[in-house]
């Protein structure tokens, strides 16, 4: 860290509470740690002293028990009757969300204290020296500026909410504290990303929480799909991550630091639009579209769904599929001097919007809908930070965190309630398929309104949080189209100018489709007759308190989280522009460069028109919906024929995951087994060079054994063939 | 003490060990033919035997200690001859030792087979001695004829016959070739004194002169057939696989020695100043004797004739020393024939253990598991082996005999730096099969009904410790060797100032 | 005088060569040898005229060696004849490989 | 602890006493094997695993004083002894220590007694022999790094051969004698290449000195070739090494002989023998011939061969069926990053490099310990045979992940750290070599994660593994301190690299100084 820019005793923050900011992440790990204990304590038994003495024996059914897992969301199939909870359950309870808890007390006292003083520095606090080598002297520090605390309290408010939720719908879990654990470790991690002050170590919390979410996708990995979509997101991810390295080594070999303030003091003095910020600013951008799901490798994250729900809720939606929006206004610096760059990424943002909204039209499973609305959704936070309205794709990242949480775990109870009624009949139907519900409003009408209110957020109805934020970033690309460094730049020939519009036109189109796949989904859930079963009907009915009071909370942030930021255009309804203030410092210098220096502006009556179709287009889309979808029409999946044309298409994600499969997959696997191993490895080297000298020494003995003909006849030639042969090398030198 | 060889008397002196070798050898021959063929007198011929030749090494010995010196004459009195005594006594000394136990068990009666040993040694002791171009060939010849009738001591194999048939018609012949190139060098500078010719030689110009240059030629495919190099080792594994193993060992170390010691000799002393010309030959004897050696003993099976092929080979790794021509390649030539008798005769001994009667068991399969039954010879064969691959520590001192060997090629006036990578490249090629036997013996499982080898005489054993233990000891402590080594550089009188190059 | 006492050596030496190389039996075999033996010693004769008694002395040595390895050589060929009713080394090739 | 050592005089003689304590054990066992060659099989072998197991204990608690006794900024050797050993020749019993050959001193001390531990009730036949072979394997691999003369090294380089030989292809699985003497005969041929080398340049040295010498000091000082011969010399000091790192096209030794070797005998290969490869790079052929390492041809060609290393240990890891073969080719992958650290010559990469060694010991050393331990359960390594275990064996498959993780780089392990240097460095000197390598970070998840799925996870349909008994105390703690490593070098690293930081920066510069004056045409390569 530069001592000159934080001289960290006589930093404001260093006498608040706000000093304690390194107890943040360590208490989720205290956490992971106690109930990592638990679940090893719970599940392992010790093997005999002499493993091989006795290999198979029995009397493993204990130990079989208790590892069993399930096979799909939730309970499993198998277990009849009820399940007793695991031993551990109580203290798990109390330890697993009790970490967040107080996690979350701290971020908000440090909020608090923030507010509190004047800081123009971000608070560094330097807990060791980390990798002190040559000239790279990285130190484990944290970050404490206004971005990391909005992430920091999105994160452990979220989270606690999450974890709560989860002890009602983990309850009879087997892997109840291998759950928690898990759940704990990510938060930390995620804390970990979100405060590192170099990006590297920014880097482990980011690699960590994959990891995590690597560990929860996978955790019933008794069904191989579930250890696939692990083993796919992480691998997906790791891609992503492969350009988060290479901009690193960028930043290290051309800005010589990794540290994040030196670099965005370093950053500035590039060349504006030079290839080192732009290639910087690309890598890490591969970096986001690993982690939060952009194209082209956005396919792990509906995959993923294959995780518990609450895991979908926190990890692959309100938090770490984020993390590259924070990345990239982290890094609001770099990317402020790569207008090509911004546009790329405004241009990502907009096309996955749109891309995996249309997906999200005809996906069956709630959780795949949810999932795919995620991606769109990531998109447009990426259209904000990408044009350099930071602040926006901020927002929308905090007002998603609400909503999409909220929707996630309402998803959740319902999977929750229909898995435990088709369980109480031994019914092997697909909880999740939305085609075996409908009409749940009446058996649990808590969720229902709950639900109601997140996606009218999502769909961008006026005075709920996503109304908000969406609008905002809208209204920031369209500012954009005129000057400003992105609309001077070309991106692949194209003027940015014209980009732009094309984003725009993308965020409309992905806004409708949005407010229509979004009703469609309640629709098809919660309205029209039920499809679940006649069996089953009795057995629906609301989720326990611990789940639906975390649902309360998150639906009242989702309807009025947009109060964060309100704009000038309703500065009558609340203090305008909250969060544009409170993130000024970090992003705002960098915003401004790309707008050339002038707050971006539109005229009243401008905004006023955008507004107004932002308005129409969400109305008109549910309006759409409600008017053409027909739940009543919808049989049971076990029912329903298999759907032809775009349909297919639609619901098979654009076959692209097929498409990988073939294009990079299976040749990857495919050359490295038949021409790298078999061909290279066995054949040339191992087989031509090594047996065949081998060989070949063979053969020369061989030869000169079979010229050993046992005549003395022979010998004498050969020995006389030795004499002229020296003979001529003495004489004909 | 300096002898004056032209006095008959000193000369005598100065021809002192050999000649009580000779003369107690003619003695044993009486005795040993004045009975009747028995195991018994076999053993009292073979211990009497024992105590002259260990008279002989410590008269040997004596003289070594002396300081003697001499003027020009017929035969040396220099440390390279005695060392090279030494080194021959001391295969006798194991030959007759494994042959008293060896010939019980294959029932070889004669005791002159011992005496026929100590004649042969005698002949290289005369070697050994000979700075005329005449004593070189008479020696060769009194070595040979031994040899030849050793080889088909076992009357009662048709393989010993034939391996002693084909060495006597090849030896002979290969010994006219020998004879001639004396009669052409004599031919060209008029002389058989090796001194005399090197200096002749150092005087005139004699590298185009075509007499010198073929006499040199076939005096090279003499030597070259005794020391058995490629392509005139054809005899070798077939002889050694006849003859009775006490004997091949005896062929494969002090014959070899011998006929080397005296190949350098002449070399040095007598070609010296003819570099120019055997450089390039030499060096390409070195290369094809080391890659054919090692290549076909790849595909032997029989562990003697796997041993004849290594042998071959190892005369590759001692011409390098000749090729470096200098009194360093000596020192390093010497070195490493200490080195490797050992080990060969190591394990020859370890041949005849597990050898059954009628020379059969010899092959690569009786050697299959022989850990588990018999875990010390198995270990002592492995050191064998291992020496004879050159390696460090466990194989003792084998390392450090081709480390001198490298050395001295590496910093000779005309660098050898790539006969060096030859050497080491073909010595890989030899950890192909020597490796084989370690794992043949380490890895494979005993075959079922397999016998268990009996245990072998004491003497036989004894052979066997002490090659072990010797090429482990100057594996790890060689430097009172090469300090023996170092001082037993041949040195002829005129050359005291000639020497530009001190042995390291 | 010299030249041609050396090349008529030369030739019988080579006669012997030639002979040792064609021939099966090894008594004739052995006979060739003895012949290359000869042509060397033949060698020596002519040379002492020019560098005094020494090749003399040599051509003794030689022949008494010659005398040595007829007896030894002999005694091998019967002992093989022994074993196996031949002295043709075309049919004696236990050993090989 | 400092005062105390020195109080001790603990440098004077710990090195020669780590060097001769397993040649006593070696002598102990022999005479252990002799005295109870009467009692029944079940008794000596119970004896014998303890009898070495507290020498390998006592060598690992002996060298720990190192840690502090070695001062890693001093700029001579630590804990040096020097004797002649065979004076005529200039050859000396002379070792030392700095701080990059005592982390890796410590290393093969500490993993030896899990190693034995590792294989604690596997091997039953002639055990005295197999705990011999590993003490005299242990004096070559500790002689290897301590040795200051080159001869003395080239011995200690040898003969680790011959144990590793007997180790393999006696307790070795069923394509043992063909795994034994292809690793025997490709390392052959690339030490004795060396040998000759090592004797030119002993050569000049004693020609220079006036004497008979082949100290590595005065080697390093005093003798300066021609370009040529110190490109051919280099030449063969690369091939030794590069046969032991492995790098391709030199790897195919060790996946044979990682897969057929005993579990002890895996470890040690991956943990520390290999080790000595890029130990060998780092003390000799760098140092030595800067000149030619240097030069950008040979610079490019050594670097394409670790990039491709990388890139195709991990493809081919891959696809293979057996996980040992899996993990061998997962080496041939790391070993390749620590090659590219060396090459690309910035303090970041070498230490990186350093890093990447230890981590490698220690993560690659607990993989083959927990593939012995199942393979000791299952009998089979095929990955084929497994599939969801983690059920039946959770303590194992929480263990195997955490060290597959750490294999693959995770932020957290000290995998991570490694990697990260290395590239973060070489990126300053070879951009585009390092952002290929930076690829295997994809590949490296794919390959281990592959198959930690389809070993522990998925449905546990084979009937087989139900009956699998998890890891037992003895394998548990034998594993906890290679976990405590793992995450302690991965979160706090510093310790470590600051024992190896002066000297690696001290060879960076040293080799760039060297580098610049000797052929002012690389200058420009190796300036940044």
């Amino acid at each position: 860290m530069n001592p000159a820019l934080t001289p960290e005793g006589a930093h404001p923050l260093a006498a608040t509470v706000a000093r304690l900011v390194w107890m943040l992440p360590l208490l989720p790990l205290l956490g992971f740690l106690i109930n990592g204990t638990l679940a090893m304590l719970g599940a392992a038994k010790v093997g005999p002293a002499d493993p091989s003495a006795d290999g198979h024996g029995h009397g493993h059914d204990d130990a079989h028990g208790h590892g069993a897992a399930h096979g799909h969301d939730a309970h499993g199939h198998d277990d009849h009757g009820h399940p007793p909870r695991h031993k551990f359950a109580g203290i798990v309870s109390l330890v697993g969300p009790g970490v967040l808890v107080a996690a979350f007390a701290l971020a908000l006292g440090c909020f608090f204290a923030m507010r509190s003083v004047e800081m123009e520095h971000p608070y560094l606090v330097t807990l060791f020296q980390w990798m002190p080598v040559g000239d790279l002297a990285l130190d484990a520090t944290f970050l404490l500026d206004p971005l990391s605390m909005v992430m920091v309290l999105v994160i452990t408010g979220v989270g606690m909410l999450i974890h709560i939720f989860s002890v009602g719908y983990m309850q009879d879990d087997p892997g109840y504290p291998r759950y928690f654990a898990y759940l704990n470790l990510f938060v930390f991690f995620m804390l970990v990303l979100v405060l590192g002050g170099s990006y590297p170590l920014l880097f482990v919390g980011w690699e960590g929480v994959g990891l995590c979410s690597y560990l929860l996708i996978g955790f019933w990995f008794s069904e191989k799909a579930n250890a696939d979509a692990g083993k796919k997101a992480f691998i997906v991810n790791r891609i992503g991550d492969f350009g988060f390295l290479v901009a690193m080594f960028l930043m290290f070999a051309n800005l010589g630091s990794l540290d994040i303030a030196t670099v965005a003091e370093k950053a500035v003095e590039l060349p504006m639009g030079g290839a080192i910020a732009t290639a910087i600013a690309l890598f890490l951008f591969l970096g986001c579209t690993g982690k939060s799901a952009q194209i082209p490798l956005y396919v792990w994250l509906p995959d993923a769904m294959a995780g518990p729900t609450p895991v979908s809720a926190l990890i692959h939606a309100a938090t770490m599929v984020t993390a590259g929006v924070y990345l990239v206004a982290r890094s609001a610096a770099v990317f402020s001097m790569a207008p090509v760059a911004q546009l790329t990424v405004a241009l990502v943002g907009a096309l996955t919007a749109f891309f995996a909204a249309t997906i999200g039209l005809k996906q069956w499973d709630i959780k795949k809908v949810l999932a795919y609305s995620t991606v769109s959704q990531l998109g447009y936070m990426f259209v904000g930070v990408g044009v350099g309205a930071y602040v926006a794709g901020v927002f929308h990242l905090v007002t998603h965190a609400f909503f999409k949480a909220l929707l996630f775990l309402g998803s959740g109870s319902v999977i929750y309630v229909m898995h435990a009624a088709y369980h109480a009949t031994h019914n092997h139907d697909d909880a999740q398929d939305m085609r075996n519900m409908g009409g749940l409003k009446s058996y649990m009408p808590v969720t229902f309104y709950l639900m109601w209110t997140a996606t009218l957020a999502i769909a961008g109805i006026p005075l709920f949080s996503g109304f908000f934020s969406k609008d905002e970033i809208l209204g920031s690309v369209f500012a954009r189209i005129h000057h400003s460094t992105l609309a001077e730049a070309t991106l692949l020939g194209i003027p940015g100018s014209t980009v732009l519009m094309i984003v725009y036109g993308l965020g409309l189109a992905s806004a409708l489709m949005t407010a229509i796949y979004m009703t469609r989904m309640m629709l098809y859930t919660f309205h029209g007759p039920n499809r679940t079963g006649e069996a089953e009907r009795p057995h629906l009915k609301e989720a326990p308190w611990v789940m639906t009071g975390p649902l309360v909370v998150l639906g009242l942030l989702a309807a009025f989280g947009g109060w964060l930021n309100v704009p000038a255009l309703l500065g009558a309804i609340g203090p305008v522009g909250g969060l544009e203030h409170w993130l000024e410092p970090v992003v705002g210098e960098a915003g401004l460069r790309t707008t050339l220096g002038a707050a971006p502006h539109l005229t009243h009556e401008t905004e006023i028109v955008l507004v107004g179709i932002a308005i129409a287009i969400a109305v008109a889309g549910i309006a759409f919906a409600v008017m053409r979808l027909k739940p009543a029409a919808l049989v049971p999946k076990k029912d329903s024929p298999a759907s032809e044309g775009i349909d297919r298409v639609l619901e098979n994600k654009y076959f692209v995951d097929e498409g990988y499969d073939a294009a990079f997959v299976q040749p990857t696997i495919g050359v490295s087994r038949i021409v790298l191993w078999k061909g290279i490895d066995a054949g040339i080297i191992d087989g031509l060079f090594v047996n065949g000298s081998a060989l070949l020494a063979r053969a020369f003995g061989w030869m000169g054994s079979q010229l050993q003909t046992g005549q003395v006849g022979t010998y004498a030639w050969v020995l006389l063939i030795g004499v002229i042969t020296l003979l001529g090398a003495f004489t004909f030198r | 003490m300096i002898f004056d060889l032209a006095n008959p008397s000193q000369l005598m002196q100065a021809f002192g060990p050999d000649l009580l070798l000779m003369a107690g050898a003619m003695a044993l021959m009486l005795w040993a033919a004045w009975r009747p063929e028995s195991h018994e007198h076999q053993r009292a011929v073979g211990q009497a035997s024992l105590v002259l030749i260990a008279a002989t090494i410590g008269l040997t010995l004596w003289f070594s200690t002396r300081g003697l010196q001499s003027t020009l004459g017929v035969i040396a009195v220099d440390n390279f001859r005695w060392a090279t005594d030494l080194v021959c006594l001391l295969g006798a000394f194991g030959a007759i030792a494994l042959g008293m136990e060896y010939n019980v068990r294959e029932r070889i009666m004669p005791a002159e087979s011992h005496v026929l040993v100590l004649f042969a040694t005698a002949g290289m002791m005369v070697l050994a001695a000979a700075r005329d171009l005449m004593l070189v060939f008479l020696g060769i010849e009194l070595m040979s004829v031994a040899i030849y009738v050793l080889a088909g001591l076992n009357r009662r194999s048709a393989k010993s016959a034939e391996g002693s048939l084909k060495y006597f018609l090849l030896g002979a012949f290969a010994s006219a070739f020998l004879l001639y190139g004396i009669a052409l060098i004599y031919g060209a500078t008029g002389s058989t004194n090796m001194v005399e010719i090197g200096l002749r030689v150092v005087g005139g110009n004699f590298s185009q002169h075509p007499m010198m240059l073929v006499g040199t030629g076939l005096l090279l495919v003499g030597f070259g057939f005794k020391i058995a190099a490629a392509p005139f080792h054809m005899w070798a594994p077939d002889v050694y696989e006849g003859a009775p193993t006490p004997i091949t060992a005896f062929m494969a170390t002090a014959v070899k020695a011998a006929a080397f010691a005296t190949f350098l000799r002449v070399w040095i002393e007598a070609l010296g100043g003819m570099g120019d010309a055997w450089f390039s030959p030499v060096w390409w004897l070195a290369a094809v004797a080391m890659f054919v050696g090692n290549t076909v003993a790849l595909s032997q099976r029989n562990l003697k004739r796997l041993l004849a092929y290594s042998s071959i080979a190892h005369s590759g790794y001692l011409l390098v020393a000749v090729a470096t021509g200098t009194l360093a390649g000596s020192a390093a030539f010497l070195f490493y024939l200490v080195a490797y008798t050992l080990a060969s005769f190591g394990a020859f001994a370890v041949v005849i253990t597990v050898g059954r009667a009628g020379d059969t068991n010899n092959e690569l399969v009786d050697y299959e598991g022989l850990w588990q039954v018999r875990p010390g010879l198995a270990i002592a064969m492995a050191v064998f082996m291992l020496s004879l691959m050159g390696f460090p520590i466990f194989g003792g001192v084998g390392f450090f005999g081709k480390w001198y060997l490298l050395m001295a090629a590496i910093e000779a006036p005309r660098p050898l730096t790539a006969l060096a990578v030859v050497l080491v490249l073909t010595s890989v090629v030899s950890a192909g099969y020597y490796l084989n036997v370690v794992r043949v013996m380490f890895m494979k499982p005993r075959p079922e009904g397999a016998e268990t080898p009996a245990q072998a005489g004491a003497l036989t054993r004894g052979v066997v410790f002490v090659a072990v233990a010797a090429i482990l000891v100057l594996g790890v402590i060689p430097s009172r060797a090469i300090g023996w080594s170092r001082a037993s550089v041949p040195r002829a009188p005129q050359m005291q100032a000639a020497v530009v190059d001190a042995p390291r | 005088m010299l030249v041609e006492s050396l090349a008529l050596s030369a030739v019988l030496f080579t006669i012997g060569v030639v002979g040792v190389l064609t021939r099966r039996n090894a008594i004739i075999i052995f006979m060739c040898v003895e012949l290359m033996l000869n042509a060397v010693n033949l060698t020596f004769v002519a040379l002492s005229k020019v560098y005094g008694a020494t090749g003399q002395v040599f051509v003794v040595f030689t022949m008494t060696v010659a005398a040595a390895e007829a007896a030894v050589g002999l005694a091998i060929i019967i002992a093989i004849f022994r074993h196996q009713r031949t002295v043709n080394l075309s049919n004696i090739n236990l050993l090989k490989g | 602890m400092t005062a105390f050592l020195s109080s001790i005089n603990y440098n004077a003689w710990i090195v020669p006493v780590l060097l001769l304590l397993p040649v006593f054990g070696a002598a102990g066992l022999w005479a252990h094997a002799l005295m109870s060659a009467k009692d029944p099989d079940d008794k000596r072998w119970r004896e014998v695993r303890l009898l070495a197991f507290g020498f390998f204990l006592a060598e690992a608690i002996l060298s720990l004083g190192l840690w502090w006794s070695i001062d890693p900024a001093a700029a001579g050797w630590q804990a040096a002894v020097d004797v002649p050993w065979i004076p005529q020749w200039g050859i000396r019993f002379s070792v030392g220590l700095d701080g990059i050959s005592m982390t890796l001193v410590l290393l093969t001390t500490l993993m030896m007694p899990l190693a034995v531990l590792g294989s604690w009730t596997s091997i039953r036949t002639k055990p005295h022999a197999y705990y011999t072979m590993l003490l005299l394997l242990t004096v070559g691999m500790l002689g290897v790094f301590a040795s200051l003369d080159l001869v003395l090294f080239y011995v200690m380089w040898e003969i680790m051969l011959v144990p590793m030989y007997l180790i393999i292809g006696v307790w070795g699985g069923e394509r043992r004698l063909y795994a034994a003497i292809k690793f025997f005969i490709y390392t052959m041929i690339g030490s004795l290449l060396m040998l000759v080398a090592i004797l030119y340049l002993g050569s000049e040295a004693s020609r220079i000195a006036g004497a008979p010498t082949f100290s590595y000091d005065f080697i390093l000082n005093n003798v300066r070739l021609d370009p040529t011969t110190t490109l051919w010399l280099f030449g063969a000091f690369a091939l030794a090494f590069a046969v032991k790192v492995p790098m391709f096209p030199f790897h195919t030794w060790l996946p044979d002989a990682h897969v057929e070797a005993p579990t002890a005998g895996s470890v040690i290969l991956a943990s520390i023998m290999l080790k000595m490869g890029t130990f060998g790079f780092v003390r000799f052929a760098l140092p030595l011939f800067p000149s030619a390492a240097m030069n950008p041809a040979v610079r490019s060609f050594i670097i394409a061969l670790a990039v491709i290393g990388i890139i195709y240990g991990a493809l081919v890891a891959l696809v293979q069926p057996d996980f040992k073969k899996l993990v061998a080719y997962s080496s041939v992958s790391h070993l390749g990053f620590v090659m590219l650290g060396i090459f690309a010559l910035t303090t970041e990469s070498m230490q990186g490099a350093l890093m990447v060694n230890i981590n490698h010991g220690v993560s690659t050393g607990a993989l083959f310990l927990l593939i012995g331990m199942i393979y000791e359960r299952r009998h089979t390594r095929m990955i084929a045979d497994y599939g969801g275990i983690a059920k039946v064996v959770p303590i194992f498959a929480t263990i195997l992940t955490i060290v597959c993780l750490s294999s693959i780089g995770v932020p957290g392990t000290n995998g991570f750290i490694g990697e990260f240097l290395v590239l973060v460095g070489a990126y300053k000197t070879q951009p585009i070599a390092t952002v290929i390598s930076a690829t295997a970070v994809i590949f490296a998840a794919a390959y281990l994660l592959w198959a930690l799925q389809r070993i522990i996870y998925n449905k546990l349909d084979k009937p087989a593994n139900e009956a699998v008994k998890d890891l037992n105390w003895r394998e548990i703690g034998l594993l906890v301190p290679l976990l405590i490593a793992i995450v302690w070098m991965g979160v706090y690293p510093k310790p470590l690299l600051e024992k190896t930081e002066p000297a690696a920066r001290r060879l960076v510069t040293y080799v760039e100084a060297q580098a610049g004056k000797a052929a002012p045409a690389t200058a420009s390569n190796t300036a940044r």
